[in-house]
């Protein structure tokens, strides 16, 4: 009698441990019915602007790692005549409820001069990253998400491309090489392909949006987010500017935290 | 007698051919040679100069480099010592055919004597060891000793010099900014407010600039994780410990560029955690201030 | 390590079935060695049973003593906590409890099987109360805003009062056991041997009560 | 009497498999069964080692074959380094915990603790069960870490916080991390249960004639070490809780304000982590010697049946085991010299840390007289007991280098540490272990190991282990800091790879000659030589029950002590031993 109690007590203690280790697994469950699209669909375009001294670029010291090459000057903020590069526009809301197809191909974030290129994407649930090291030194990719779930890998030089998903909608995850600590990339996760990242002349297009209104949100990672309203009409392009104002800079939130103490 | 034969047959009903063992002269042989040859060798690996901290450039590390020979030496003399009189006994008392064992069962006043020897050696090298290291870290840093400031993260080491007003400003833990670790960027990764006005001539830099010659205090802190400061060529390691502000204090008296390590698990990436100590003559330091400070 | 209960000092009556054998058997006694003094070699020896329930009364303070110092070294006495009157209410319960414990063992001493079942239900009645009002004193610790991760104060709050709870549960379970099962099924010495132990350990728990309480909520 | 019997059917032998092999009760069966949880543990941690050394010898080396078994690890064929890192950590928990906490004490102890104090069963047998298989659970709870996302843990066994209380400062530092936590408290509770066993069945089970000064020192290990635990893993179940708290119920014991990982501010603050590493050393310096001293009691026997000499200084051995066993508790500081404790405490835990050195003297001063005016028998447990004195001295007079907090500043968290406490309590507990496998082997399987193989591997381990760490110290000397991934990093380090690779090597041949012990092991069980009751010849009472000991240990009445425990080369008497049973005449 009391053997079996011992073996309840140990398959108890198996399962809690299995259940610990299963229970971070997450999976993606689509929504609604699967969205096709109907030939009415509309593209929206638009041109980031940028007013404001741009801030003078800043010469990154990559000195604690000899093997990072290549030109090392501070890249958030790029400004070509008045135009803003690496905002990330999407469409926030508004949407039909419907679930959208997961892209097979995947999308690449290199590592190339210690820095990541791009340094803004967007990507959709359960689409696959692609993550290369082009350098010859040793990188860790580490996201670092509210609502994913956090990972963090090494790479090491040499070592081939590492393949990861991401299973729930969120903009923006940072992601950092403790490695490099300048290093840095914003990953958005979106469950619709409705989003686009301004190129170097500040232009983007969100393509194939179905007719309705929507709010759009354009992010950088410096200056905050800005939404717009936008109605986008059948087999019409809809145009949506931003302008960000370089002498206000993004504050992060506050922080709630007790003062530190002194040991002896 | 009987009692016991009888007794002797009951309890080994069969016959016990594994003892003695065969060949316990060889064996003794063998061992104690095995024994002295490790201890010799051992011994000799010790001494011998191929493997040693890198060149010292700190003014307190003859000290150290003393006390630790002194305690090589002590601890060498007991570890031969020990080792020749156990190969000595294994040489010595092996198992002869019906010869027997002394019946010895311990000698109180050899042991009293020997017990109180180890105990006065050790603790005079306790003793001794206490003076170094009261020498070096129970007293404050000298007035006019150059401040600076590291700051571990993983898996980078940053360092903060006052600039000219040789004040620090103030830091907050939420303004760090990783991305920008150029030398004038604010508020950097220390989380420099742009606001302070104390603050507006700091330095940060990843590599520690020191005047040789010159006693420095260093104040470390962490960011995030426990991390070490250590540097092979000042015989140096103190923890940096987040929460904690604690103060070293080392002259540096050789110009030269020294690594600096990370000694306490950081982290994927604690053994790549390196930084350099970049000791220049003191004109040339002034001029590095100069040409940092104030962007 | 001195144990309460030996063979020599017992006043069991020979006739009750005998926890121990004839000293004579065997020559047992002399040659300052222990043991060996009991008929059945496999069960352990009453005072055993004594001599583990002060090992772990001994392992419980080592616990509680760690997390003193840690509740010392986090400092956490300086910051803010209520005092709910309901402690009172749970003091004194312990304390009653405590109480009736010792009217049960000495009822079980002088053989009054009626009374002891009486003063053991009134001890666990008294520890469930005891251990009710904990939960009402949690409430009103919630009810106050000190959530358990609201300050280390609070913080420790919990952690003490819950592991002073989880070991008083320990402690129910021991008085269920004593008293649920039949007195025939075991030796008087045994049994009375095993109160003595479950007596034992809860003073030991009324008396961590109270320095908890003392360290928790009025030593500031 | 009768009463008594009918009273607590549990004494009745067990029928089934399992009742009679895996939920028994007896506590030779569970000291087999600690035994080879022992074995498997130090299997697997001896394959993580070898993972390390690879690592550490070739860091640029592709291994595909390994990348096929630990598709986590490796990656391209090239091992990571969080990979590494969590090798580190589970060896050494895995090593300290399951190997070397386990073997000494509740393997052979459970074993021979009963039998050598004339007893038949341990007081409370159910608790022994549940104290096994609580252990159990917990190894494979720690194993479970290995296969949750983001694998093992990397902090470390020593698992300092901030970097194990916060999830997102590495991979291993989430779910591994708890389950790594999870199995030390269960393990706790084990080791709880065990100790409170072993005392009371000490202090109540002697039996006649026992005396405490007649009690072979293995006994006296053994209850040493019992009452070490009890006062000792209790602070370490705190230290968990209270870590775990911190990671999963936002508390933060160990965590200051204002910490920001990966740019990720934390919340909470107000916590040290020097707390954490009070609590943990004031566990884990006890637990250091917690395992060397159930080995000094197996070394201790063993020697004065092969020595066949009674042990020099009896007294001083109990004294000394006694003296080391409460000075332990006194000196935990010496773990954190540079940790951010005030400096001056540490003059304290220096001078104290250097006394503790003294009774050690104390035992090897009696070793060596023990063996002074012996007639030596060169059996494999004798020359693993011989081979202990030696490791032990090697890897203590290090300690006096480790003590002294200057030099401590200098070789902290070096290779030196890490050499001397693989040299002292690492190899010398597991030559303690081999002595006690080798010497007991006859009595608990009933056959002779092989002498021929057991001697090839004394004399391979021995060489493999002095091959593998005095290199372990020169690579201190020369500053090389420990759990590092590669030392291709730091200019100061590159001359030394020389060194890790000739390491490697020697660990893999090291390794290998365990294998002949395996090979012994199971070979033995099957075709040894019958082994009569007292093959070695020896005087305690492990030696006068059948071989293998029956159920209940003791045929008939239980024996009468009549002597000391290791009455060799008596005078006048008819052989070289007299048993501790036989009369006094």
């Amino acid at each position: 009698m009391f053997s079996r109690r011992t073996i309840a007590a140990f398959l108890f203690t198996v399962t809690v441990a299995l259940g610990v280790s299963c229970g971070k697994q997450e999976t993606a469950t689509p929504a609604g019915p699967v969205w096709k699209p109907s030939g009415n669909e509309g593209n929206v375009t638009g041109v980031i602007s940028f007013t404001g001294a741009v801030p003078a670029p800043s010469k990154l010291d990559m000195s604690n790692d000899s093997k990072c090459e290549g030109e090392n000057f501070l890249d958030d903020v790029v400004v070509k005549d008045g135009k803003l590069q690496n905002v990330f526009v999407y469409v926030k809301s508004g949407l039909p409820q419907a679930a959208f197809e997961t892209p097979t191909n995947d999308v690449t974030l290199d590592q190339k001069g210690c820095k990541y290129v791009p340094r803004v994407l967007g990507i959709q649930t359960g689409q696959p990253l692609r993550i290369v090291n082009s350098d010859t030194t040793n990188h860790n990719i580490h996201p670092v998400p509210k609502v994913n779930r956090e990972w963090n890998e090494s790479q090491l030089a040499g070592q081939g491309p590492i393949i990861r998903k991401f299973s729930k909608p969120e903009v923006m995850i940072p992601v950092k090489c403790n490695q490099h600590s300048w290093m840095m990339a914003h990953i958005a996760v979106l469950s619709h392909p409705f989003f686009a990242v301004s190129d170097a002349s500040g232009a983007f297009t969100i393509k194939g949006l179905p007719p309705g209104e929507y709010e759009i949100e354009a992010w950088h990672e410096r200056y905050g987010a800005k939404t717009a309203k936008i109605k986008v009409a059948e087999k019409t392009d809809a145009k949506a500017d931003f302008t960000f104002d370089g002498s206000v800079a993004y504050q992060p939130g506050s922080l709630k935290a007790q003062p530190a103490m002194m040991i002896p | 007698m009987k009692i016991c034969e009888l007794k002797l047959v009951i309890h080994s009903p069969l016959p016990t051919p594994h003892s003695p063992p065969p060949l316990p002269t060889l064996m003794s042989r063998l061992l104690a040679i095995a024994i002295w040859l490790t201890a010799i060798v051992t011994a000799g690996l010790f001494a011998w100069s191929k493997w040693r901290l890198p060149e010292s450039v700190a003014a307190h590390s003859a000290m150290i480099d003393h006390q630790f020979k002194i305690t090589l030496a002590v601890i060498g003399v007991g570890f031969l010592l020990a080792h020749a009189a156990l190969g000595y006994v294994v040489w010595r008392y092996r198992a002869k055919d019906g010869e027997r064992a002394s019946p010895s069962q311990g000698n109180a006043r050899v042991e009293f004597i020997l017990a109180g020897c180890v105990a006065v050696v050790f603790i005079a090298l306790a003793i001794t060891g206490q003076r170094v290291w009261a020498r070096l870290r129970l007293n404050q840093a000298p007035p006019g000793a150059v401040q600076i400031e590291a700051v571990a993260q993983q898996f980078v080491w940053n360092f903060r010099y006052p600039g000219p007003d040789g004040k620090f400003g103030r830091t907050d833990p939420r303004l760090y900014r990783d991305a920008d670790n150029s030398i004038g960027a604010r508020p950097g990764p220390l989380g420099l407010d742009p606001n302070d006005p104390l603050g507006k001539d700091d330095i940060v830099t990843p590599t520690l600039v020191a005047p040789a010659n010159r006693p420095i205090s260093l104040s470390l802190l962490s960011k995030d994780v426990i991390h070490d400061f250590y540097v092979p060529a000042l015989r140096m390691k103190q923890d940096a410990v987040p929460g904690m502000k604690i103060n070293i204090h080392f002259t540096a008296t050789r110009e030269g560029r020294y690594e600096i390590a990370c000694a306490e698990l950081c982290g994927q990436f604690h053994h790549q955690m390196r930084a350099y100590l970049d000791v220049k003559s003191p004109r040339d330091y002034e001029e590095w201030l100069k040409k940092n400070g104030k962007q | 390590m001195a144990t309460t209960l030996t063979p020599k000092q017992t006043d069991a009556p020979s006739t009750d079935g005998g926890g121990f054998d004839d000293v004579g058997d065997g020559g047992y006694g002399g040659d300052d060695g222990r043991g060996g003094g009991w008929s059945n070699e496999l069960t352990p020896p009453p005072e055993g049973y004594s001599l583990a329930i002060r090992l772990t009364i001994v392992s419980i303070t080592m616990l509680f003593l760690a997390l003193t110092s840690a509740y010392i070294f986090n400092r956490a006495r300086l910051q803010p906590l209520v005092t709910p009157r309901v402690l009172w209410v749970s003091t004194s319960f312990i304390l009653a409890s405590g109480v009736t414990m010792e009217l049960a063992r000495r009822a079980l001493r002088r053989r009054l099987e009626d009374r002891f079942r009486l003063w053991i239900s009134a001890t666990m009645l008294l520890g469930l109360c005891f251990l009710g009002a904990q939960i009402v004193l949690w409430k009103r610790l919630v009810a106050s805003g000190f959530y358990v991760n609201k300050n280390h104060h609070s913080g420790y709050a919990y952690i003490f009062t819950g592991l002073h709870g989880a070991h008083l549960i320990g402690g129910l379970i021991a008085l269920a056991y004593v008293m649920a099962r039949r007195p025939a099924s075991w030796t008087a010495v045994r049994r009375r041997v095993s109160v003595d132990a479950t007596a034992l350990y809860w003073h030991f728990l009324d008396g961590l009560w109270i320095y908890l309480l003392i360290l928790i909520f009025y030593w500031r | 009497m009768s009463e008594e019997i009918q009273a607590l059917p549990q004494i009745k032998k067990p029928a089934t498999f399992i009742g009679k092999y895996v939920f028994s009760r007896d506590h030779k069966i569970i000291g087999l069964q600690y035994f080879f949880l022992a074995l498997a543990a130090a299997l697997a941690g001896t394959l993580m080692s070898l993972l390390i050394r690879l690592r550490l010898a070739w860091p640029q080396e592709r291994w595909p074959l390994l990348e096929m078994i630990f598709p986590n690890g490796f990656s391209d064929g090239l091992m990571k380094p969080e990979f590494y890192l969590a090798m580190v950590t589970m060896h050494g928990t895995m090593m300290v915990f399951m190997v070397l906490s386990v073997a000494p004490q509740s393997a052979f102890g459970n074993y021979f603790l009963p039998i050598q104090i004339g007893a038949r069963e341990m007081v409370f047998p159910r608790l022994n069960m549940l104290s096994f298989w609580l252990t159990f659970a917990s190894f494979v709870v720690l194993i479970a870490a290995l296969f949750v996302a983001g694998g093992a843990p990397i902090g470390g066994w020593t698992f300092y916080p901030p970097l194990s209380a916060i999830a997102s400062a590495g991979p291993g530092q989430g779910a591994g991390a708890d389950l790594w936590l999870v199995s030390i408290g269960v393990f706790c509770l084990a080791a709880f249960l065990g100790s409170i066993n072993f005392i009371v069945t000490t202090l109540t089970r002697r039996t006649k004639g026992m005396s405490l000064m007649r009690m072979p020192l293995t006994c006296w290990g053994w209850f040493t070490t019992a009452c070490i635990s009890l006062l000792a893993f209790p602070v370490l179940l705190v230290a968990g809780l209270l870590l775990f708290l911190d990671r999963n119920f936002g508390m933060s014991f160990f965590k200051p304000a204002g910490l920001v990982v990966t740019g990720q501010v934390i919340e909470g603050g107000g916590g040290s982590p020097l707390l954490w590493q009070h609590l943990f050393w004031f566990f884990g310096h006890p637990e250091v010697y917690l395992v060397i001293i159930p080995v000094m009691g197996v070394i201790s026997h063993v020697m004065a049946t092969f020595a066949r000499k009674p042990v020099f200084g009896h007294r001083a051995m109990v004294t000394a085991m006694l003296a080391i066993g409460a000075l332990g508790f006194l000196i935990w500081g010496h773990h954190m010299f540079v940790s951010g404790m005030n400096p001056r405490l540490g003059l304290a835990f220096s001078v104290l840390t250097l006394v503790i050195g003294v009774p050690s003297a104390v035992k090897t001063f009696n070793w060596l007289g023990t063996l002074w005016g012996a007639r030596i028998r060169f059996t494999t447990p004798m020359l693993f007991a011989i081979g202990f004195v030696s490791l032990f001295v090697s890897g203590g007079v290090t300690g006096l280098v480790l003590g002294q907090m200057a030099l401590d500043m200098v070789f902290h968290d070096t290779y030196f540490v890490t050499g001397h406490f693989h040299m002292v309590m690492g190899v010398a507990a597991v030559f303690g272990i081999f002595a006690a496998t080798y010497y007991w082997f006859p009595k608990m399987f009933g056959r002779m190991m092989n002498e021929t193989m057991g001697k090839l591997h004394f004399w391979l381990t021995f060489a493999g282990v002095y091959a593998i760490f005095v290199p372990f110290h020169l690579l201190g000397i020369a500053g090389h800091p420990r759990r590092y991934a590669d030392t291709l990093w730091f200019d100061f380090l590159k001359p030394l790879e020389p060194l890790h690779i000739f390491i490697t090597i020697a660990a893999f041949v090291t390794a290998a000659a365990q294998l002949i012990f395996a090979g012994n092991f199971l070979l033995s069980l099957r075709k040894g030589a019958r082994a009569g009751d007292n093959p070695w010849e020896a005087t305690t009472l492990e030696w006068t029950v059948a071989t293998p000991p029956p159920m209940e240990n003791f045929a008939g009445r239980l024996p009468v002590v009549h002597r000391g425990p290791y009455e060799y080369s008596t005078p006048g008497a008819a052989k070289d031993y007299s048993m501790q049973t036989e009369s006094l005449d």
